[in-house]
C-alpha cells in the first residue's frame, strides 16, 4: 500500500521548541490530516515563542540534537500580542551569535507555522530533517562535551569507554 | 522520590495500529520515577478515566501521565479526573502520541521508539511539576464606561440593565457624541436626533448610572476586577444639583458670538451654553477663556438672573476615585483635519482640496449640521460663505483614508454610505439641484447598504464619476472641480457651488495618552488593539479592559451598537462571579535573585509587572523587585526568556521542566 | 610602525580631578568618591574610594588608570556606600556603562556626580604597568574610540586633547577575519580560546552590566551551565554571557583586560554590538531608559532568516 | 649529584620521556598563553615566561572526576575513578615558586584525609625545577623565604649556565633516577658559570610578625580600605600555586552523570553561602580577609608553612590591582608603628 521506506545510515536527532496556539496546533493538524513526515522530530511545547530562552537551543545542540528547530506563530498573531516579535529579534541576535562561535546555521531553522498550516509544518520537519541527514552527525557539541581539561584525563581505556556511553 | 503513573491510550486503533502501546507501557515502566504503567483502548472514556483514578488511589501516584492524543484535545478532560482522584490538576500532562506521532508515521517500530521517547520525555517534565493552586481575584461589580457617545451609552445601559453601577464618564458638557450631530442615518433615513434623544435621557435617569460629563479620566491603577479610577471632574461653573435648565442665563449672556463646536463652528453659542438644546444634562457650562467675569472679573449677570443659584464663579477641578472592576473605553472618532499638518505626525495634510481656505468646501459632519433640522440653518442646505443654495455640488470621497503616500491606509468604512445618504438628502432639499460623487469604488456590504446607495444614483440622480480629483480652485462664487473619469477615460471638470470632503475617520486626540494611562496598546494610528482580531475582538490584552465602537476602528452605527452590547457581555460575564478564577500559569518573580532591571517590565505585553519594594523590619528600603500581577499576566513567560538571572518563572514552563525534557532525549 | 601617544595633559589631568574632589567632598556635595589612586608598583593605579577630602592627593589619572569604575556602583556591590551622592571618575567608555545602568534602573542619575575624564587612551595590559603608553600598548578599545571627551558630567577639566594618531581598528579587522573563515574554522578558534578558560569569572566581575545577584550559571535547579571548567561548560558560559549583554555592553573591554588566561572575549560583544547595530541601528550606551534592542521590537524587524 | 645538560640533550629527554609513554608537562604556548600542558614535542617548551597558571595543576587538576553514576530503569550504577590510573607525568621546567608550594600542598592533601587523587599523582610525577632569571616588581619569593634559585619541591634542579645548557642537581630520588635512566644525555659539571639570577626587589617580610598581628585583627578597619575595591573573582586563587580550595559537584542529566572536584575560590559570594541563604562572609572585605589569613595565619597555625610563595601572580592578574605583597608590607608597618 505504501511505498518501501528508505532506510538511512544516519537518523540525525531534530528538536522543535514550537509555541502551543500556532506551530503545536498547526502540526496537531498535520496528524488529523493524516499527512507523513520523518519520524525524527521531538516536539517541546512553550505558551509562546516569546518564553523559549537562547539556552535551550545551546542545551539542544549539548544534550545531541543534530537539528533544532524553533517555530511559532506569524507576526500579528501571536496570541499573547507581541511575544513572537520579542522572539525574533531575539533569535536573529543569538543565531548571528552561533554562527560566529562556529556552528553551521543549517542545523538551527526558525518558522512561523500558523494552526492552519499542517503542510507547512510538514514540510519545514521534513526539509530540516532532510538537510541535516545529509551534513551528518553534528560532532562538534559531542566532542566537546567528551573533552577533558589535560589535567583531569585519565588514562585508563575501561573508564574511558565506560564515559564514552555516557 | 516521585511515584509516576503512566497511561497509555489506543485510542481505538488510531494510536494502535502504529504503535506498539504495549511495547510502550513495558519500556516507560522502567524509567525511574515510573511506578505504574499501563494501556488501555480509550483511555478518555468513563471506564478510561475510572481506571485512572483508581489507579491514582491504589497505586498512591504522585504524578500521572496519559499518553494519548493531544493536550490541546484533552488535557482538561485527564486533569479535571486526576483532580477528581484527589491530585493537583497540574501534577498531570499529556504526551502526543497520536497527532504527533501515530497519524503521522507509519512505521511501526519507528512510530513505537518515537513514542517511548515522547512519554519518556513528558515522564521528566512531570516531575518537575509543581502544585499549582487556582488563581482567584476578587471582583468589584462596577463598571467603568469612558466616552458618552453611542457607544458608550449603549454599553452603560446593558451593564446598568443587568442590574450592576456604571460611571460613565465623557469629556465634554454633554453626552451624545457624533451621533447627536448627525441629520438622518443611513440606510433607513430615520432622524439620529429621534432615535438618540431617547437613549441619552434613558442614561441621565437610570438609577444604576452615575454620570461624569465635562470630566476626564486622570489615572488608571489596579488590575481586572479591580481597578481604581481617578476622574477629574472639571469645573463646570453651574452646580448641577441646583441647575433647572431654565436656560435664562444663556439668554442674558452678553457674549453671544462663539462659534458652537457642535454646528461645526457654523452657529454661534454665549460663554454659558450647552452645546445642544437637547444636551443631557441640560446644565450648562461656562466657557472660561470667553467669559467676561473670568477675563475681567466684571459681568456676573449669568449669577444674577440664575433663580435657583446655580452659577458658582469658584468652582475648581475637582478629582475624585472610583473603584470598578471592569473598563469599556468607548472614545469614539474624531474627522481628519485636511487642512492642518499635525506637527510629527505620520499623517500629511491635503491642503490642496481648500479646506480651511475656500468657505464652501466643508467636510461631512458639516454638511450633515447644514442638513440636520436642529442645525444652524434650520435644515436648509445654505452654503457658508453666501448663504445661497448650491445649485451644483460636488462630493469627494476617501479624503485622507486608503491614501498610504498621505499616512492613512485604511479605509474607514463609513463614507461611501454617508456620502450616498449626502446625495439623498441634498436631492430632497433641493430639487433642481445636481449632486456629483468622486469615488475611487463604492463599498456597500452592509443589510441594505447596496440598495440604499443604488437608490442614491438610480432614483436620486446622483452623478457618480468613478476617478479622484487633480484640482479644485475657487474662481469667482463657483469652485473648480478637476478630475478624471477613469471609467470612461476622459478628464471631468465642474463649476460647483458647494464640495463636501468625506474625510477620513481618526481616533480621538490623545487616544494615546489616554491607552497609555489605561495600559491598552494602539495600532500606529492610535486605534486601539483588541486581543485577537478574530476571536477576541472587544477585549483589550489588557485583562478587564474592552473596546466599544470607533476607538478601535472605523465604524458605523449597527456596528458600534453591537460591539458596546457585546462589551457589555463580556463585563456581564465576568461580573456574573464573585470571584475570578483563572489558570495558574502565571509569572512568578523569586524576590532573593531579582536585581530590578525591570527588563521583565519593558517586554510584558500585559503590563503586569510592577515594582515592589523589599523592606527590612526597620522599614529601610533593601532593594526594589519586580511583582507579577497574576490577575494581569498572560502568561507567555516573555519575560523570563527575557530575565537575565532566570528570577522570574512561568509557573508551569519552568527552566526546570524544560531543561528536564531536552535532557530526557 | 610605533607612534608615541601624547599624555601629557595627563598632569593637569590629576590636578584638576583632585581640586574638584576636594570641593565636592568639603562641601558636601558627595559622600564618597570612587577614583584612581597610585599602587607599589612602577606605574601601576588602582580604584580607590575615598570619602575625606584630605584624602583627594590619593587620586591620579594615568594610562594605567584602565578600570571601568562603575561596577562599584552597581548593586552587586555592596561595599561602596549607597548613601547620598557618589562622585566616580569616569572616562568616556565607563560614562557609557553608566548610561546603560541607568537605562536599567540600577542607577540614577541625580545620586551621581560625574567627574570626567579627556583621555588620550589607557594601556591595553597592566600586567606591567611602568609600560609606555604608544600605539602599540595602548588598549584596543581606544582605538576606536569615539568618546574622548565625556558628555553630560558634573565636571570635566578644561584641558585640549591632544590630537592621537590614526590607528587600526583591531576589533573590527578581527572580527572580519572570523567572519570570512568557516564554521569548522571558527569553532576551532573559539574552542581554543575558550578552552583555556578557568572559570575565574574575572570577567562577570568586573562587568558593569553582570550585576545579578544570582547569576544564571550560579543557579543550579535546573543547570543552565556546566560550572565545571571544562571545554563544554565553558564554551556555553561565554556565548550565554554574550548574548545577555547583547544590546547592552558599550565596550569597556573589561572582560578581556582581565582574563587572565587571555581569551578575547570583547570580540564577541563587538560581534553583537556590530549585529545589532546593523539589524536595528542600535548603540547601546547614549541614551538613558531605551528599552534596548532586545526588549522592544518592530513588527516590520527583519524575519529573513524566518520560514 | 650534580650534572650538566645542554638545551639539545634537554630537548631530546623530553622527546625520549614522551616516547616513552611517559606525559611531559612543561611551559608552552596555548593560544597566545603560556601554560603548564603535556608537550607533543620538546620544541614546543619555553623557558623564557612564567606560565600564567602553577604547576599545581598537575596534581590537583583545575577539574577532574571523582565517580560516575549511570540510572537505568530502577537500577543506579556507580563507579568510582581508580587513582591508580593515573598516568607517570615528568613536570619539566618548573619555576622555583611553583615547585615550593607542592610540599607545602602535600602538608594538607595528606593531613587527616589522605587524598589519594592528589597524592597518587605526586607519587607518579618527578619534578624539574627550572631556576629563574629574570624576574619583574611583582615578584617576591625573596620575601617569603624563597629565592629564584631555590631548589625546594623539585626532585631535579636546573640552573642556566653561560653558553647554553644548564647545571643540574638532584633532591630526591626521583631525580636521580630520572639521570640514571638517561645518563648518555647528562655529562659531568665542568666549572659552568651559572647565569645571574633574577634579583626580586621586595624586601624580605618578618612573616612571624605578620601573623602576630593577623592573630590579634580579625576585626579590623584596616580591611575594608585593603579590599573594598575587590570584586569578588577567583583569578588571584586560580592563578596561585598553593590555593587549595575546592568544590564537589555532581553535573549531568537525570539518566547519567559525573561527581567532580572543581577549583574553589574563597572570593567567590558562594564560597560560604549557606543554603538558608545565610552568608558568614556577607561582604567581599571579608572573603579577601580570608585570603590573606588563610596563607598567613591559618596554614602556618595548622602546619607550621606559609601559604605563598610570592610567584606575584595575583599582583599580576588581580583586576583591581589588590596587591598581597604590599598590603603584607602595610601589616608589617602597623606592627612596627605599634612597637613604637
Amino acid at each position: 500500500m505504501h511505498p518501501e521506506k528508505q532506510k538511512h545510515a544516519f537518523e540525525p536527532k531534530i528538536i522543535a521548541f514550537v509555541c502551543t496556539w500556532c506551530t503545536y496546533a498547526g502540526a496537531d493538524l498535520a496528524g488529523t490530516s493524516r499527512m507523513q513526515y520523518p519520524s525524527n522530530v521531538r516536539v517541546l511545547k512553550f505558551p509562546c515563542t516569546g518564553r523559549i530562552d537562547p539556552v535551550f537551543i545551546l542545551k539542544a545542540f549539548q544534550q545531541g540534537a543534530d537539528g533544532v528547530l524553533v517555530s511559532g506563530c506569524h507576526p500579528g498573531d501571536c496570541h499573547y500580542i507581541a511575544g513572537n516579535f520579542h522572539a525574533r529579534r531575539r533569535f536573529a541576535a543569538f543565531r548571528k551569535l552561533l554562527e560566529f562561535v562556529g556552528v553551521d546555521l543549517n542545523r538551527l531553522q526558525f518558522s512561523w507555522v500558523s494552526a492552519a498550516e499542517g503542510g507547512k509544518w510538514v514540510e519545514v520537519v521534513t526539509d530540516l530533517t532532510e538537510k541535516v541527514r545529509a551534513m551528518g552527525l553534528m560532532t562538534e557539541f559531542k566532542e566537546l562535551a567528551l573533552e577533558e581539561q589535560w589535567s583531569g584525563t585519565i588514562d585508563t581505556p575501561e573508564l574511558k569507554e565506560a564515559y564514552d556511553q555516557i | 522520590m516521585s511515584r509516576i503513573g503512566v497511561f497509555i491510550c489506543h485510542c481505538g486503533e488510531n494510536i494502535s495500529r502504529t504503535v506498539d502501546v504495549e511495547r510502550v507501557a513495558r519500556e516507560v515502566g522502567q524509567l525511574p520515577g515510573v511506578a505504574f504503567s499501563t494501556d488501555y483502548k480509550y483511555m478518555c472514556s468513563d471506564p478510561g478515566q475510572n481506571l485512572l483514578k483508581k489507579a491514582i488511589q491504589e497505586q498512591k501516584l504522585s504524578h500521572v501521565v496519559v499518553a494519548a492524543c493531544s493536550p490541546r484535545m484533552h488535557e482538561r478532560t485527564f486533569r479535571k479526573a486526576v483532580e477528581a482522584a484527589g491530585l493537583n490538576p497540574f501534577l498531570c500532562e499529556m504526551a502526543n502520541i497520536r497527532e504527533h506521532c501515530s497519524w503521522v508515521h507509519e512505521d511501526k517500530e519507528e512510530a513505537t521508539v518515537k513514542a517511548v521517547e515522547i512519554v519518556g520525555m513528558m515522564v521528566e517534565r512531570v516531575k518537575k511539576n509543581r502544585v499549582l493552586p487556582t488563581i482567584t481575584v476578587p471582583v468589584t461589580k462596577r463598571a467603568l464606561v469612558i466616552g458618552g457617545g453611542i457607544a458608550g451609552i449603549q454599553a452603560a445601559l446593558d451593564i446598568a440593565d443587568c442590574g450592576h453601577e456604571v460611571i460613565l464618564v465623557e469629556r465634554e458638557p454633554s453626552i451624545g457624541g457624533h451621533m447627536a450631530q448627525l441629520s438622518e442615518t443611513f440606510p433607513t433615513l430615520d432622524c439620529s436626533q429621534c432615535i438618540m434623544t431617547p437613549k441619552m435621557v434613558d442614561v441621565a435617569n437610570h438609577p444604576k448610572i452615575k454620570l461624569y460629563t465635562w470630566s476626564e479620566i486622570e489615572r488608571v491603577e489596579g488590575y481586572i476586577g479591580n481597578f481604581q479610577v481617578t476622574i477629574k471632574r472639571k469645573a463646570r461653573s453651574v452646580d448641577e444639583d441646583k441647575c433647572t435648565g431654565c436656560g435664562v442665563c444663556m439668554e442674558k449672556c452678553p457674549v453671544r458670538k462663539i462659534p458652537n463646536k457642535f454646528d461645526c463652528n457654523l452657529g454661534m453659542r454665549p460663554a454659558i451654553y450647552v452645546p445642544f438644546p437637547q444636551a443631557v444634562p441640560n446644565t450648562p457650562v461656562i466657557d472660561r477663556e470667553n467669559c467676561i467675569k473670568f477675563k475681567t472679573g466684571k459681568c456676573g449677570l449669568c449669577q444674577k438672573v440664575c433663580g435657583p443659584g446655580a452659577v458658582d464663579y469658584e468652582q475648581e477641578d475637582i478629582l475624585i476615585v472610583e473603584a470598578v472592576g471592569a473598563i469599556v473605553v468607548a472614545t469614539g472618532f474624531d474627522l481628519y483635519t485636511i487642512d492642518e499638518k499635525p506637527k510629527g505626525s505620520l499623517i500629511k495634510g491635503y491642503g490642496e482640496f481648500g479646506h480651511g481656505k475656500i468657505p464652501d468646501v466643508v467636510d461631512g459632519m458639516t454638511f450633515e449640521r447644514l442638513a440636520s433640522a436642529s442645525g444652524p440653518t434650520g435644515g436648509k442646505i445654505l452654503r457658508p460663505s453666501d448663504g445661497k443654495e448650491p445649485k451644483q455640488i460636488v462630493f469627494i470621497q476617501c479624503i485622507g483614508s486608503r491614501a498610504r503616500e498621505k499616512g492613512i491606509s485604511y479605509c474607514s468604512k463609513v463614507c461611501c454610505m454617508y456620502t450616498a445618504k449626502h446625495t439623498m438628502l441634498y436631492h430632497h432639499k433641493v430639487h433642481d439641484g445636481q449632486a456629483y460623487v468622486f469615488f475611487m469604488d463604492a463599498r456597500t456590504p452592509g443589510k441594505s447598504y447596496d440598495e440604499f446607495w443604488r437608490r442614491s444614483i438610480e432614483e436620486e440622480e446622483a452623478v457618480y464619476i468613478r476617478g479622484m480629483v487633480s484640482r479644485l480652485y475657487q474662481k469667482g462664487d463657483k469652485i473648480v472641480v478637476m478630475g478624471s473619469d477613469i471609467a470612461v477615460g476622459v478628464q471631468v471638470e465642474i463649476e460647483a457651488d458647494m464640495v463636501v470632503l468625506a474625510t477620513a475617520i481618526q481616533p480621538q486626540k490623545g487616544a494615546d495618552t489616554l491607552a497609555q494611562k489605561l495600559g491598552i496598546s494602539y495600532d500606529k494610528y492610535n486605534f486601539y488593539s483588541e486581543a485577537h482580531a478574530k476571536l477576541r475582538p472587544v477585549e483589550c490584552a489588557t485583562a478587564g479592559i474592552y473596546l466599544a465602537g470607533a476607538c478601535q476602528g472605523p465604524k458605523d452605527i449597527p456596528d458600534t451598537v453591537s460591539q458596546a452590547s457585546a462589551a457589555a457581555a463580556k463585563v456581564m460575564t465576568l461580573f456574573s462571579k464573585d470571584k475570578l478564577e483563572r489558570e495558574p500559569i502565571v509569572a512568578r518573580v523569586k524576590e532573593a535573585g531579582c536585581v530590578g532591571c525591570f527588563y521583565c517590565k519593558k517586554v510584558c505585553p500585559y503590563g503586569a509587572v510592577e515594582e515592589k519594594e523589599i523592606r527590612d523590619r526597620q522599614g529601610n528600603l533593601i532593594k526594589v523587585v519586580a511583582y507579577v500581577n497574576p490577575g494581569v499576566c498572560g502568561g507567555c513567560g516573555t519575560c523570563q526568556a527575557t530575565c537575565p538571572s532566570k528570577s522570574v518563572e512561568l509557573d508551569g514552563y519552568t527552566d526546570e521542566q524544560i531543561v528536564a525534557m531536552i535532557e530526557s532525549l | 610602525m610605533t607612534q608615541p601617544i601624547d599624555t601629557s595633559i595627563y598632569a593637569a589631568v590629576t590636578e584638576a580631578i583632585r581640586s574638584e574632589a576636594k570641593r565636592i567632598l568639603s562641601e558636601g556635595q558627595v559622600s564618597a568618591i570612587v577614583g584612581y589612586a597610585v599602587a607599589r608598583r612602577k606605574g601601576s593605579a588602582q580604584p580607590i574610594v575615598i570619602s575625606d577630602a584630605a584624602d583627594v592627593s590619593k587620586l591620579i589619572f594615568t594610562p594605567a588608570c584602565v578600570n571601568n569604575l562603575s561596577v562599584y556602583l552597581t548593586k552587586a556591590k555592596k561595599e561602596i556606600p549607597k548613601n547620598g551622592k557618589i562622585g566616580i571618575v569616569v572616562k568616556g567608555c565607563d560614562l557609557k556603562a553608566l548610561v546603560g545602568l541607568m537605562g536599567e534602573s540600577q542607577l540614577k542619575r541625580e545620586d551621581l556626580f560625574l567627574i570626567g575624564v579627556p583621555c588620550a587612551g589607557v594601556l591595553g595590559s597592566v600586567l606591567q604597568p611602568d609600560t609606555e603608553l604608544t600605539s602599540d600598548t595602548i588598549a584596543s578599545k581606544c582605538r576606536e574610540c569615539g568618546e574622548r571627551l565625556p558628555q553630560g558630567c558634573d565636571f570635566v577639566p578644561s584641558v585640549t586633547l591632544p590630537a592621537t594618531p590614526e590607528q587600526e581598528q583591531i576589533y573590527a579587522a578581527e572580527i572580519a577575519r572570523l567572519e570570512a573563515l568557516t564554521p569548522a574554522e571558527r569553532w576551532a578558534y573559539w574552542k581554543e580560546q575558550f578552552s583555556k578558560c578557568i572559570k575565574c569569572y574575572a570577567c562577570r566581575q568586573v562587568c558593569p552590566f553582570c550585576f545579578c545577584e544570582q547569576c544564571l550559571c550560579d543557579r543550579n535547579k535546573p543547570q543552565m551551565v556546566e560550572t565545571t571548567p571544562r571545554p563544554a561548560g565553558n564554551f556555553a558560559w561565554h556565548v550565554i554571557r554574550a548574548m545577555h549583554l547583547a544590546g547592552r555592553c558599550a565596550g569597556c573591554a573589561e572582560c578581556e583586560r582581565v582574563c587572565p588566561m587571555d581569551i578575547p572575549l570583547n570580540l564577541l560583544n563587538r560581534k553583537m554590538a556590530k549585529e545589532l547595530k546593523e539589524l536595528y541601528d542600535y548603540e547601546a550606551g547614549f541614551e538613558v531608559n531605551d528599552k534596548g534592542p532586545l526588549a522592544s521590537y518592530d513588527d516590520k524587524d527583519d524575519q529573513s532568516f524566518i520560514k | 649529584m650534580q650534572k650538566f645538560i645542554s638545551q639539545q640533550n634537554l630537548n631530546t629527554l623530553l622527546d625520549k620521556l614522551i616516547a616513552e609513554g611517559k606525559r611531559v608537562v612543561a611551559p608552552r604556548m596555548n593560544a597566545g598563553t603560556v601554560l603548564y600542558e603535556p608537550l607533543t614535542a620538546a620544541a614546543e617548551l619555553v623557558t623564557d615566561q612564567l606560565p600564567r597558571r602553577s604547576g599545581k595543576e598537575a596534581f590537583f587538576p583545575l577539574c577532574e572526576d571523582i565517580m560516575s553514576y549511570r540510572k537505568e530503569g530502577q537500577q543506579v550504577t556507580l563507579t568510582d575513578i581508580d587513582p591508580a590510573r593515573f598516568p607517570e607525568t615528568v613536570l619539566v621546567g618548573v619555576r622555583p615558586c611553583d615547585a615550593a608550594a607542592i610540599p607545602v600542598l602535600d602538608a594538607v592533601f595528606s593531613w587527616d584525609y589522605k587524598d589519594e587523587f592528589f597524592l597518587e599523582r605526586r607519587r607518579k610525577t618527578t619534578i624539574v625545577g627550572l631556576a629563574c632569571t629574570q624576574a619583574d616588581d611583582a615578584c617576591f619569593c625573596s620575601a617569603v623565604g624563597l629565592s629564584p634559585g631555590e631548589p625546594k619541591g623539585a626532585d631535579l634542579f636546573l640552573t642556566p649556565v653561560e653558553g647554553g645548557g644548564y647545571s643540574c642537581e638532584t633532591h630526591s630520588d626521583k631525580g636521580e633516577a630520572l639521570i640514571n635512566n638517561h645518563k648518555d644525555l647528562f655529562a659531568e659539571t665542568n666549572g659552568e658559570k651559572a647565569l645571574p639570577l633574577a634579583q626580586p626587589q621586595t624586601e624580605a617580610f618578618d612573616l612571624q610578625k605578620v601573623k602576630a598581628w593577623l592573630d590579634e585583627h580579625f576585626e579590623n578597619p584596616a580591611w575594608d580600605s585593603i579590599a573594598t575595591r575587590c570584586v569578588g573573582c577567583g583569578a588571584c586563587a586560580f592563578v596561585c600555586p598553593a590555593c587549595h580550595c575546592f568544590d564537589i559537584v555532581d553535573e549531568g542529566t537525570e539518566k547519567s552523570g559525573k561527581r567532580r572536584k572543581n577549583w574553589d575560590a574563597c572570593g567567590f559570594w558562594k564560597f560560604t553561602h549557606h543554603a538558608s541563604g545565610h552568608n558568614p562572609r556577607d561582604q567581599q572585605p571579608k572573603r579577601y580577609r580570608n585570603r590573606i589569613m588563610h596563607k598567613f595565619k591559618y596554614y602556618d597555625d595548622k602546619f607550621g608553612q606559609t601559604l605563598c610563595t610570592g610567584c606575584g601572580r595575583c599582583i599580576r592578574l588581580c583586576p583591581v590591582g589588590i596587591d598581597i605583597a604590599g598590603i603584607i608590607q602595610e601589616i608589617e608597618k602597623q606592627v612596627k608603628v605599634k612597637v613604637e
